[in-house]
């Protein structure tokens, strides 16, 4: 890690910084908004620009010490972009589905 | 640079760790299951981003597959979460 | 960080012991969970605490075993990993047959009389 | 007999590459031997396979995407952080008409909504018609209907269908 | 032939795994395949076994060093790799296990084997861990064959379902499960100060420890050794015990009769190579001295209480297992030879007597149709696992098999063998077991000045006796010689065969106590010098390979 | 050879009788008689080899560690019992051939008696004093079974428990003085032990011993305080009493004590023990025997006062009072035996043996009535009868006894009334039952039995004739044989005469005489007293047995109850204590707590994670009661902190097994979940009770303590030096020796893969277990119906809309996942293949391959997956055992050990160099054993969704259901 090349260096440094910050405040959300259904769209952020600014960086310092192009964080990206959906309408549906069976009962 | 780089690194992990309890505060505040659901996958993809950041610290590709076994199956457990909370069963008939 | 690890064991420990020690089947399975963390931790920790040395050998000339982890107590947590994990489905389905052919979760089978 | 899904394959491969990240010749053959094998098995559980029409279209359409996930993240991040401060945020549900049937185009429409902060997918109705979407900050409603199916409906049923 | 020989060693553990797994293969309708393959096991485990006794009386020295037989898995030496260690104990321990399965599965063909699916497979995986157990030299790999054996008898437990095993079953697990994280701390522990796993290995080192890590190290000894005592039944931790056992169908009870000895078979090998050596951890004697005498205490007590005949063999099996540890814990090594005597004699009394429980109360068994109310799973979904649902072996073919005459006469007479052995009268061979260990507390105290101990001993020896016949002739009368409600069972050579086996080869023991007796000397010599089986194993090399 | 024989023949006889015929009366008889007669011969044959001292010897080698050996040993004395046993069995066998009624299970009876006959032999030719335990015990089990044999009486099993309780009980007491007495002489054999008087009696164990010796003897002869067993063991057939409770068994008691009286006898405790037992039974029995209605009880009691008398005699520490005892042992046996029979006879011919019932007897039954007539003077003491002799003996051995008033004046008066009790009962026995008006009323009509069973009383009485008239000449030398074989040289003089005088003792005779028919007289002539004793005894000991038993078992049952519990939170609160206890005492003073290794440097982040876990672990420990989810979703926050742990701490397997076992976990917990129905959280408005809140805090303080001591163990290890043995070796050797560049892989699969081996065995067991158990489950009646969500979404009921995919909301979502399956597949290969390089492996890969087919299941449906993909999971889990064992074995051709891990290295066409180890073998057999193992348990519970009540339930909200469930399982039931 010592020895990283600045053209590495310098872009994951910032990615990573975008990346915590994005991350912490999608993160947030969780604590500060009032309800399930607002609440949902903070981890979205975490689960984007968090990741890939990560996986990014991930990829340059990868690539450097490597000294051969690392890509497969790519695959990080594709199955998060698979998944997440999955979870997140679930999710959604069944909070639909209990808070009408809530505010029936 | 490296000196700047390795900050980034801390601040990011610090991040991701703050992150990472503000779920656990919805996870264990609840009020509601889907909450704590919605908690526990973002405690998973922060502690997938905690782990990346160990990664790039320690320069290990070792890292990069518990990372991507998060990716591809941390879901499995929200999806299960989820489908109880939806359809009172996990899997149907 | 070993007090931390080790306060951090001691915490699982203690909930799974609690739980251990509850009437309805499903705190005792939750406390078999938590205890199983507790005691692969322990496990792990008889290595001692290395950061950033997995034992992945770095080629055929850095086989110096100070510069690595030490693998054995990560092989042992691998199966008791398992084997909590296949106990743990064992001690569920028991649960629920015990749950449908006695009429409760208590652990003994019926509620208590008091 | 169908013929061997081409495409699940090439994706396969490609992901077995990734993975091992390499060229190497001896990884191309086990990872196309293991990629044939799994499309084949998994067949039976795959009635339906996608067909990819308008290739070309892909990179654009996840250009655009990224830009909107981007724009999407600093606005959600704004709320979050109570930086909107000049008017009352309102969060809602919205029901957008749909046109595309494709279950693949709608699975690549419900990972741009998710993946864009704001948006989130609520349900699609029983006959596929209709598309429930949960909206953070909700202005118009019409607008986000409108940009809904012509920045990303259109698209994927030209890619789809 | 010599091939096989040298494998010897690992053929315990091999076969049964290797029918157990080809048990699952088998479609239900190959019953006769199903039946034999695991008959032949046995028979082969039992061949096996015999050679391995053989063998330890060092019969064939240049094949292995002074009686005791390593077999490096993975021809890593040890204590890199896992060895298996075959001394005299270890190749006791695994013909008698043999011995005890032999008639529990052919009793359990009687239709007790299809209750449920699985049984065989179970049943062999079982055999597989408690030979593992026994002839592993490796802590922690004693920790997965026990694993092995427990899993097993988890499902062999449960076998037959119904609300009582299931009851019993729970807390069996629970119990055991507990028991087997603190094996896992122990064997932690003792890792974390001394870096070896290797039993032998393990005992060398004990020396280079200084006095606060040989503390942390006693630490981790003592935990295992609860473990261990856990399994053996010890009072205040065997509750479970006498419930698990009288739920658990018969033919599986008997082979649990087995499983007690296994924590004893635990605490003797570890404690005497740990033990090795000029430092003595003697509060563990301390602990199995009294644990012993309280366990006896409660398997005499529970004897007397118990209304059941299965729970009476269970408490008779506790009380057992505690005079075992309590002559363990006297620290009197001319009783080891007596203890590994008993150890046999109550193992296959307990096999008889838990069968013989079967017998006089099939009845019982029949009860699972109380889940009648529920449908069973669609045939799509046993097709989705490559099985047929197949017709309730309970409800038309249970009453298979050939009926002798004089079945009363039988059971009375298995009956009453039974309270001999169990109650240590002559002329079976518990009266031998019982009469080595006072001839062993008498002979070793210098000019017969026996301690309280020791008198303590004796008064333990002769009231687990007394108690037993006082409790058994009770529910014996009552089972066997009341005329109220008594109907003649019908009796099958297949369930009759195996207690009759059982019970000769007790009055065998008793017979051939003088070979018997010499060659658990040796045993319990070799396990007090433990010098032997330390360096064998140090300098055993793998096998080489063939020309 | 014949001494072998005579112990030999009756057990081969038994076994012969137990297997002829259930109506076989005759062939028993014979054989049974044949034996016995044999025995006797062959004993009458050694005769010549004992007179004058000598000793017939025969012993095989037994366990000689153990000090064992089979010995047999014939003595003059042996000689005598031998003969008295085998030549009274074959009385009583011909005796018993008439006496059995043709509808008895005679195989059973002959059978036992002939085990009886041996087991008594065995007892008096031992010589080996535990192999003579070991007939002893068998004499106690044998006559269980005799007294037991109408086992449909309860008195029958009652007394044979007694008897059995009480023999058994000192039988085990004798093996403990007999151990005690060879550990002194430095063996078991008898000529050994003979031989070491003075160092027995010098010992410091000799009380010990001798009180344990004398137990076993005492109770075995039914001696005060243990005579109660014997009138209780008159259930048994009249043959059993005849041959058992007069000649032999209770005989074994007296026996025992004359063998061993050379090298106990002389001391205090001695005497006080046998002689006060002996007397008190002398006069005890005596008085009872007075007062008895049965027959047969009479009998008994009288037997008790006899052997009272013989042991009062063996106390006495005198050579003379030696031998009257063995000369009464003879006499009583032929006398007793005689009457037996006789009440037998009158049993059999009248249907009853009540004293008050029968009368006149003689009328009907002149031969019986003389033969009873005869043995009963003889009991009595009469003249010209053998009983006559001994009692004379006896009776100037009292006068003899001791010094002061108390023995010299106490003990003969003492003796003179037990005399007058034998008087009297007998006159009762024979002048109620055969004198008088004969009984109209009896059951049977009586008549004369059949000659055959009068016969053997008869010969016994001519026997007790013959001795009382002619002493010197008929049993003279005999009895001279066996005394000198006890006493050798010390034999003192003696002579058996009828007539030596006016004596004392003859004073003491007639007055016993007289005294006797006056006692009677008063008691029945005049008062016309009832049968039942004036005088209550104060311990009634059947009472006391009785009421010891019941005791002892309510007892137990309530101590049962409170020293153990069958609750489980009990016993696993016990475990914990203990193990934490036994893990504190060798800690203590010791300086453990920490040792000298430099710490790491504390990171915030690390420890904030685990505020993150910890915090999660108690919520968990305080939710799973009623927010079972919650609960499962915080131990889920957990393990995701656990798993950052391993991976923060260099291991990378670890973390990516834990993330792997999370899920399935999870899942598997939620599928179980369905199963649970609601709790409703009642606890938290009801207010504790005092009870529970005192549990509650006292499991949160040892919850509390054993977490500080698992985590303070902990930290001691961590701040010590680490132990590089195996380490060092593995990390070594890993790549240069087995070709991988991962240890912890190339650990679990080829340094220590025995390890794994057994671990995928568990795995595969326990999901064979989970499966078993899941065919017979019956799901609690809250939780059969379908959920209610699914219940409300009618749209679930057209699963498939013409495409194969679901419609509504999990269309999107199965699409999605159909499309992850390969790649998954593709994932968990790459885990597989890659494992021994870097983290990864079967196990991970399995988990991973069965995650992504749960998830299909997830969103496709069980009936769905299942139409399209027959997944037959058991046979993943054979063959990837089989396959993992084919790995091991594979090692074998090479002639390796089990597990060796073989390479092939070859070339390929276009893949190039191929390196093929049995390793990937074994890997492969881990990965299949797995995703069989995973994927039976998780679609096993699954498939539980498909079962549906048979029965109409009723269709209220499961989740309403509070009432109690209990009512419910009992209708169900
Ligand atoms: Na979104
Ligand atoms: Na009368």
């Amino acid at each position: 890690m010592n020895d990283l090349p600045l053209w590495a260096a310098a872009p994951a440094a910032v990615l990573l910084v975008i990346a915590g910050v994005v991350t912490l405040v999608g993160s947030l959300a969780l604590v500060r908004l009032p309800d399930f259904f607002t609440r949902i769209h903070g981890p979205a952020m975490g689960n984007t620009v968090g990741t890939g600014s990560v996986l990014i960086a991930s990829m340059l310092v990868s690539s450097a010490i490597a000294s051969r192009p690392v890509l497969h964080e790519l695959l990080i990206t594709l199955f998060i972009v698979m998944s997440s959906p999955v979870t997140a309408m679930l999710l959604m549906q069944a909070a639909r589905y209990r808070n009408k069976v809530k505010g029936r009962d | 640079m490296n000196e700047a780089f390795t900050y980034a690194v801390w601040f990011a992990q610090t991040c991701f760790v703050l992150a990472m309890m503000c779920a656990t505060f919805r996870l264990l505040r609840g009020p509601a299951a889907q909450d704590r659901v919605l908690a526990l996958d973002t405690l998973y993809i922060n502690g997938m981003l905690t782990l990346l950041m160990l990664g790039i610290r320690s320069g290990s590709q070792a890292y990069f597959d518990m990372a991507m076994l998060i990716a591809l199956f941390g879901f499995a457990g929200s999806v299960a979460l989820a489908k109880f909370l939806l359809r009172g069963e996990v899997i149907e008939p | 960080m070993e007090i931390v690890l080790a306060l951090a064991i001691g915490v699982l420990t203690a909930s799974g012991v609690w739980l251990l020690l509850r009437p309805r089947t499903f705190q005792v399975i939750m406390g078999l969970v938590l205890l199983s963390y507790a005691v692969n931790l322990f496990i792990f920790c008889m290595g001692r605490l290395e950061i950033d040395r997995p034992p992945i050998l770095l080629g055929p000339d850095a086989l110096d075993p100070r510069m690595y982890a030490d693998p054995v107590p990560q092989a042992l947590v691998l199966t008791a990993i398992v084997i909590s994990f296949a106990t743990t489905a064992l001690f569920l389905v028991v649960l629920l047959a015990a749950r449908g052919l006695t009429g409760t979760d208590h652990v003994d089978g019926r509620e208590p009389e008091e | 007999m169908r013929p061997i899904p081409i495409v699940l394959t090439a994706v396969l491969v490609a992901i077995w590459l990734l993975l091992n990240n390499t060229l190497a010749i001896e990884h191309i053959v086990l990872g196309t031997v293991l990629s044939v094998l799994l499309a084949l098995g998994a067949r039976q559980l795959r009635p339906l396979e996608p067909k990819l029409r308008r290739i070309y279209l892909i990179p654009w359409f996840v250009a655009m995407v990224l830009v909107d996930i981007l724009r999407s993240n600093i606005g959600v991040g704004r709320i979050v952080l109570g930086l909107v401060r000049d008017r009352e945020v309102r969060s809602g549900f919205i029901v957008v008409p749909l046109d595309m049937r494709d279950p693949h185009g709608l699975s690549m429409l419900a990972a741009v909504v998710t993946a864009t902060p704001g948006t989130a997918w609520a349900g699609l109705s029983p006959d596929g018609s209709e598309l429930t979407l949960h909206i953070l900050d909700v202005k118009d409603e019409s607008e986000w209907i409108r940009m809904i199916k012509t920045r990303y409906e259109r698209p994927l049923m030209r890619i789809f269908e | 032939m010599t091939a096989l020989l040298r494998h010897l060693p690992v053929i315990p553990i091999l076969v049964p795994l290797v029918v157990g797994a080809v048990e699952l293969l088998l479609p239900e309708a190959r019953r006769g395949l199903r039946v034999a393959l695991p008959v032949a096991s046995v028979l082969a485990q039992i061949a096996a076994a015999l050679m391995l006794l053989y063998l330890t009386t060092d019969s064939m020295p240049d094949m292995w060093t002074e009686g005791v037989g390593v077999y490096s898995i993975g021809s890593w030496v040890a204590p890199f790799g896992i060895v298996l260690v075959v001394d005299r104990l270890a190749a006791l321990m695994v013909t008698l296990t043999s011995l005890v399965a032999l008639p529990a599965l052919v009793y359990s063909l009687a239709n007790w084997d299809r209750v449920g699916p699985g049984f065989h497979s179970m049943f062999q995986f079982l055999l597989m861990g408690l030979n593992g157990a026994f002839l592993t030299g490796d802590l922690f790999n004693l920790f997965v064959f026990f694993e092995v054996l427990l899993a097993a008898s988890y499902g062999l437990m449960l076998h037959g379902s119904g609300p009582a095993r299931v009851k019993a079953g729970l807390h069996y697990i629970s119990v055991n499960l507990t028991a087997s994280f603190l094996f896992l701390i122990g064997v932690a522990m003792i890792y974390g100060m001394t870096g070896t796993l290797n039993m032998a290995d393990l005992a060398q080192r004990l020396t280079l420890l200084d006095a606060d890590d040989r503390a942390l190290f006693e630490a981790g000894a003592a935990i295992l050794g609860v473990a261990f005592l856990v399994k053996a039944g010890v009072w205040p931790l065997s509750f479970w015990l006498p419930s698990a056992y009288s739920a658990a169908s018969a033919p599986v009870a008997a082979i649990f009769a087995i499983m007690t000895k296994v924590g004893v078979y635990a605490v003797l090998r570890v404690g005497t190579l740990l033990a090795s050596g000029d430092q003595q951890i003697s509060f563990i004697d301390v602990g199995l001295f009294y644990g012993g005498a309280a366990t006896i205490t409660y398997g005499v007590i529970g004897m007397l209480a118990a209304q059941q005949l299965g729970r009476l063999v269970a408490y008779s099996v506790i009380a057992s297992s505690g005079l075992l540890l309590m002559a363990l814990g006297l620290q009197n090594e001319a009783l080891t030879a007596p203890v590994l005597f008993y150890l046999v004699s109550s193992a296959l009394a307990a096999s008889a007597f838990f069968m013989l429980n079967g017998m006089t109360d099939r009845t019982r068994m029949i009860q699972m149709a109380a889940s009648a109310d529920v449908a069973p799973l669609p045939d799509v979904t046993y097709m989705g696992f490559g099985v047929k649902e197949p017709a309730d072996p309970l409800s038309s073919e249970d009453e298979v098999g050939v009926a002798i005459p004089a079945a009363m006469a039988f059971l009375g007479l298995a009956f009453v063998s039974c309270v001999l052995l169990v109650a240590g009268l002559p002329p079976l061979s518990g009266f031998i077991g019982k009469f080595a260990m006072l001839y062993a507390v008498v002979q070793s105290a210098a000019e017969g000045a026996l301690g309280w101990h020791d008198w303590a001993l004796i008064a333990a020896v002769l009231v687990v006796g007394f108690a037993a016949v006082i409790a058994l002739t009770r529910i014996g009368l009552r089972l066997f010689w009341s005329v109220t409600g008594r109907t003649t069972p019908r009796l099958r050579v297949i369930e009759a065969g195996p207690v009759g086996f059982l019970i000769l080869l007790c009055l065998g023991l008793t017979v051939g106590a003088g070979p018997v007796m010499t060659y658990l000397d040796s045993a319990a010599r070799s396990l007090h010098a433990p010098d032997v089986y330390i360096r064998v194993v140090h300098t055993a090399a793998a096998l080489e390979a063939a020309p | 050879m014949a001494l072998i024989l005579i112990v030999a023949l009756p057990f081969l006889g038994s076994l012969c009788a137990a297997f002829l015929p259930s109506n076989a009366r005759n062939a028993e008889s014979w054989l049974s008689g044949v034996v016995a007669v044999v025995c006797t011969t062959l004993a009458l044959s050694l005769y010549p080899q004992v007179v004058d001292g000598g000793v017939v010897r025969y012993s095989v080698e037994w366990a000689p560690l153990l000090g064992l050996e089979f010995s047999l040993r014939m003595d003059g004395y042996a000689w005598m019992f031998a003969l008295l046993v085998s030549l009274m069995g074959a009385l009583v066998v011909l005796y018993a051939r008439y006496y059995m009624s043709p509808e008895d299970p005679v195989p059973r009876f002959f059978s036992f008696l002939l085990a009886f006959m041996g087991a008594m032999l065995g007892v008096v030719l031992s010589g080996n004093l535990i192999q003579l335990v070991v007939f002893w015990e068998l004499t106690s089990l044998t006559s269980f079974m005799l007294i037991a044999y109408w086992y449909h009486r309860a008195d029958a099993r009652r007394g044979a428990r007694m008897a059995m309780t009480m023999t058994v009980a000192g039988g085990l007491c004798l093996l403990g003085g007999v151990v005690l007495l060879g550990d002194i002489v430095g063996s078991y054999d008898l000529d050994a032990v003979l031989a070491a008087g003075d160092a027995i009696r010098e010992h410091a164990n000799y009380s010990v011993l001798v009180t344990l010796i004398l137990l076993g003897a005492l109770t075995k002869s039914a001696q005060f305080p243990f005579h109660f067993w014997l009138p209780h063991a008159m259930a048994a057939p009249t043959p059993v009493s005849a041959y058992l409770h007069s000649a032999t068994m209770v005989k074994a008691g007296v026996f025992l004590l004359a063998r061993l009286w050379p090298v106990l006898h002389g001391t205090e405790q001695w005497f006080w023990i046998v002689c006060g037992a002996g007397l008190a039974s002398l006069l005890l029995g005596g008085f009872a025997a007075m007062f008895q209605r049965d027959m047969k009880g009479v009998l008994a009691y009288s037997t008790v006062s006899h052997l009272g008398l013989i042991t009062l005699l063996l106390g006495m520490n005198s050579q003379l009072a030696l031998v009257a005892a063995v000369f009464h042992m003879m006499n009583h046996a032929t006398f007793k035996a005689s009457l037996f029979m006789a009440a037998g006879i009158v049993d059999h011919e009248t249907g009853t043996r009540d004293l008050r019932r029968l009368s006149g007897l003689a009328h009907a039954m002149p031969i019986t009535a003389t033969v009873a007539l005869v043995a009963a003077a003889a009991m009595a003491g009469v003249p010209l009868l053998n009983g006559f002799l001994s009692k004379e003996m006896f009776f100037a051995e009292t006068i003899f006894a001791g010094e002061g008033a108390l023995f010299s004046v106490g003990l003969p008066a003492a003796a003179t009334l037990a005399g007058m009790f034998s008087v009297a009962y007998s006159l009762r026995f024979i002048h109620q039952v055969f004198f008088g008006p004969l009984a109209r009323d009896l059951p049977r009509a009586p008549h004369e039995p059949t000659r055959g069973m009068v016969l053997p009383s008869v010969l016994l009485v001519v026997a007790c004739l013959l001795v009382g008239i002619l002493p010197a000449d008929t049993i003279g030398p005999y009895l001279h044989t066996a005394v000198y074989s006890i006493l050798g040289a010390d034999t003192p003089q003696y002579s058996l005469q009828v007539w030596h005088g006016w004596t004392l003792p003859l004073a003491m005779s007639l007055l016993a005489l007289t005294g006797g028919g006056v006692i009677y007289y008063l008691l029945w002539r005049v008062t016309g007293a009832a049968s039942r004793s004036p005088v209550r005894a104060p311990v009634d000991g059947r009472r006391a047995f009785d009421i010891v038993m019941v005791a002892i078992i309510r007892m137990c049952d309530r101590l049962v109850r409170l020293i153990s519990s069958r609750r489980l939170q009990v016993q696993l609160l016990l475990i914990v204590i203990v193990s934490f206890a036994a893990a504190f005492v060798p800690l203590l003073g010791a300086g453990w707590q920490q040792g000298g290794q430099p710490l790491n440097e504390l990171n915030p982040l690390f420890a904030a994670l685990w505020v993150i876990g910890a915090v999660c672990a108690l919520g968990a420990a305080n939710q799973a009661k009623f927010h079972r989810l919650a609960a499962l979703i915080m131990v889920g926050g957990a393990g995701l902190v656990t798993c950052l742990t391993f991976a923060w701490f260099s291991a990378p397997d670890l973390a990516l097994t834990q993330i792997a076992v999370e899920v399935v976990t999870t899942v598997l917990l939620l599928l179980g979940l369905r199963w649970m129905p609601r709790r409703l959280d009642l606890g938290e408005l009801r207010r504790r009770t005092l009870k529970a809140r005192v549990r509650r805090v006292r499991d949160l303080l040892i919850a509390g303590v054993v977490g500080a001591g698992v985590a303070s163990l902990a930290f001691a290890v961590l701040t010590r030096p680490a132990v590089e043995v195996l380490s060092a070796f593995y990390v070594e050797r890993a790549l240069t020796a087995a070709d991988g560049r991962n240890v912890v892989n190339v650990i679990l699969v080829d340094f220590r893969s025995f390890d794994t081996f057994g671990e995928i065995t568990v795995l595969s067991v326990v999901a064979v277990t989970v499966y078993a158990l899941l065919r017979r489950f019956r799901p609690a009646p809250e939780s059969r119906l379908t959920p209610r969500a699914q219940r409300e979404d009618a749209a679930r009921e057209a699963l498939e809309s013409g495409d194969g995919l679901p419609s509504g909301f999990l269309r999107v979502p199965a699409a999605i996942t159909r499309m992850l399956l390969p790649m998954a597949g593709l994932v968990s290969l790459y885990f597989l293949f890659r494992g021994h390089n870097a983290p990864g492996g079967g196990f991970v890969g399995g988990l991973v391959m069965s995650a992504a087919i749960i998830v299909q299941y997830m969103t496709s449906g069980v009936l769905w997956v299942e139409s399209r993909l027959r997944i037959h999971p058991q046979y993943w889990i054979a063959l990837g055992l089989l396959g993992a064992a084919a790995a091991g074995v594979l090692a074998w051709l090479a002639g390796r050990s089990f597990l060796t891990s073989l390479e092939w290295h070859g070339r390929l066409p276009l893949v190039g160099e191929l390196h093929l180890s049995s390793v990937l073998l074994f890997d492969l057999g881990v990965y299949m054993a797995v995703v069989g193992s995973t994927v039976l348990m998780l679609i096993a519970i699954a498939h539980q969704s498909l079962r549906r009540p048979r029965r109409t339930l009723p269709t209220e909200e499961p989740e309403a259901s509070i009432a109690p469930v209990s009512q419910d399982v009992e209708a169900v039931r």
